[in-house]
């Protein structure tokens, strides 16, 4: 099984939960569950398992991100890249951002 | 009070002469700002820029709400305020710091707390608007009565040294809640007083939501649905992000929309306009 | 008029509370501004936000040089002046505001047009240099005699819809004359006069400028060398591009320097501060 | 001989010397000068003999751009790149910008 680079990047108050750190660059497997390739459902628990800090509620609502945190790959809202379902490419570069609110 | 939709004045010639000889602007683009009117939700950091440079810009009307008093601690972002408007409202003194700079604009100060019973009135005056508000309950309302009142949205937020910008209810962009259908939890809120902010931050994305209002009225935006993304610490300072389309599911946006009327939104979100400390500050 | 090293006033921690608990700020960044001086060329479109944000974030003293007068058509962008200004002096009517906003911050109000026979006498008093200026031989000198005086210089420009930023002179980083040894023909350069600008792009631009001499007094600047570039109406708004280090080979600022004193930028660029139109303007 | 898709953006004025277009994405021969590699210096008479609308003395200087002209490839001073002698890649960016001086 091969590995996958991932750039992570958290902003908006989500490195908060990580240490504080805005930007981690990350190597998982390419398959987390064999035989399928690693998703981004993957990618999200092994993060909350791997990397999480703090309170696992402020990241986390079931099995995705909570209310108001926004997932970007490779710059675009992953909406359009299948959400959840997305399997991770080497070099992704994905973006966690929780939305402000202040002004 | 009616706006003169043929000509400009004399005194605008002189006045906008660098927009005027502007390629992509020029006399067109000047006319489309003195007939376009725009609502600024807030008059604090992001709405001080943004009323400032709309107001010099040419935008013929502009409204300006905030329910709140000028404090010493505001002027270290709320530039169109000053020392000796302490303690007076912020949207009348907002309108004066305006009409001192050019007395062409015609501008209204509404000295109200926005909510679900004088919402739908103040927008449909208008015909874009700006949320330069500071809490996420005012975010849904302003988002609902946009989509409900058919008003493009220039939403922008900042908090320390970050700030974020969007445009939502636009052409075939999403509307918020087509991003956030549910709000996020009232613990994982942090606002300037609590979080503090870095004062030009704001000021950078307050002219950013001014520029994108003006590139609306102009009919100049031909960018994807975006969200921009600023970061005083990080390099890049900006990552523009593409957004998705409106969803065809949204409940109040969608086709089949099942969010007909404004709500109660201290409620749905656990929080509201007039909370100035959460109890819980993590985010 | 000397200021206290020690400890911020009760005033002082009351006005800038927001950015007292603001991480990566704190006091101690607040200290770091209360006693750093920087000095504003240019009370135009870029010099107006620049100094009205970093008057009101802290910095314990600004200068101000500008040797022209507010006129009406300036009113579109220059937003730190205002119509009661008219006529008087743009140096002066930024002093004014800028009182009027912070009464803690001191301000030095320079009615000069800046040259090589005072330049070297004005910059040496400050710490941070912001070049807010709109032609090309000033903007030589400026470099020049940063270099010199051994000041980091916070360049920004702006024309038409598009903007430019970067800080020369800091760190490793290259001066003007590393990326430009020679100055552009007269007939490639155009001015806001002449090739327009909207108002809020200057706008955008003097507050990126705050924000980076703001970063560089509490030494918070971890970015590599770069340009950022902005234009209204491109998507993304913004890209960021690494620059070269300073050049070995620079005549100013390299390892063997020829140029050691200040010239006559006027003739060495072909066109001066006071060349309000030059005759060919294609670009 | 094969060929390289380059995209090629202009910014701070320097459109207006190329029909006021502000991106434009070619394709090139990757040998312009057989057997040699196709190289900035070669993609700027290229540009010159194929793209320039207006006065080329505001454009080129000598056998390189005129001064205030900075060239950006992939994002970075094209002097970290080897200026004239950089060889063009395949998917190149290249930006050509003029210095701006209005305030
Ligand atoms: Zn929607
Ligand atoms: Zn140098």
């Amino acid at each position: 099984m091969s590995s996958l680079k991932v750039k992570l990047s958290f902003s908006g108050g989500v490195e908060l939960l990580f240490d504080n750190i805005k930007q981690k660059s990350i190597e998982i497997s390419s398959s987390i569950n064999p035989p399928n390739p690693t998703t981004m459902k993957d990618l999200i628990l092994w993060m909350k398992d791997n990397l999480l800090k703090e309170r696992p509620e402020l990241f986390m609502s079931g099995d995705t991100v909570r209310p108001g945190i926004l997932v970007l790959i490779n710059d675009s809202d992953w909406e359009l890249e299948g959400e959840l379902e997305y399997e991770i490419e080497d070099g992704d570069d994905i973006v966690f951002i929780s939305t402000l609110h202040g002004g | 009070d009616s706006p003169n939709l043929e000509d400009l004045t004399l005194a605008e010639y002189m006045r906008y002469g660098r927009q005027l000889i502007l390629p992509g602007f020029g006399k067109t683009g000047q006319l489309k700002l003195k007939n376009t009117s725009m609502l600024i939700v807030g008059a604090g950091g992001l709405g001080a820029p943004a009323a400032i440079y709309l107001a010099a810009t040419g935008v013929g009307k502009l409204g300006i709400i905030d329910h709140d008093t000028v404090e010493k601690s505001n002027l270290q972002r709320q530039i169109i305020h000053n020392e000796s408007r302490e303690g007076i409202s912020k949207a009348q003194s907002a309108k004066m710091t305006i009409e001192e700079l050019n007395s062409l604009c015609k501008c209204v100060a509404y000295e109200v707390l926005l909510d679900s019973s004088n919402a739908l009135e103040i927008v449909k005056k208008y015909d874009i608007v700006i949320d330069a508000t500071d809490n996420v309950a005012t975010r849904y309302l302003l988002n609902d009565v946009c989509v409900i009142a058919g008003k493009p949205l220039v939403s922008g937020s900042a908090l320390r040294m970050d700030g974020q910008l969007t445009v939502y209810n636009y052409k075939r962009g999403p509307c918020y809640r087509c991003l956030f259908p549910k709000p996020p939890p009232p613990e994982s809120i942090l606002n300037c007083a609590d979080g503090g902010v870095l004062g030009v931050v704001t000021g950078i994305i307050g002219c950013l939501q001014a520029l994108q209002a003006i590139k609306i009225a102009i009919e100049n935006d031909e960018s994807p649905n975006n969200l921009l993304i600023f970061s005083a610490t990080s390099y890049p300072l900006f990552r523009s992000m593409k957004l998705r389309s409106k969803k065809k599911d949204c409940g109040l946006c969608g086709e089949h929309p099942f969010i007909t009327e404004l709500q109660d939104y201290v409620q749905f979100c656990g929080s509201g306009a007039l909370d100035k400390s959460p109890s819980v500050k993590l985010l």
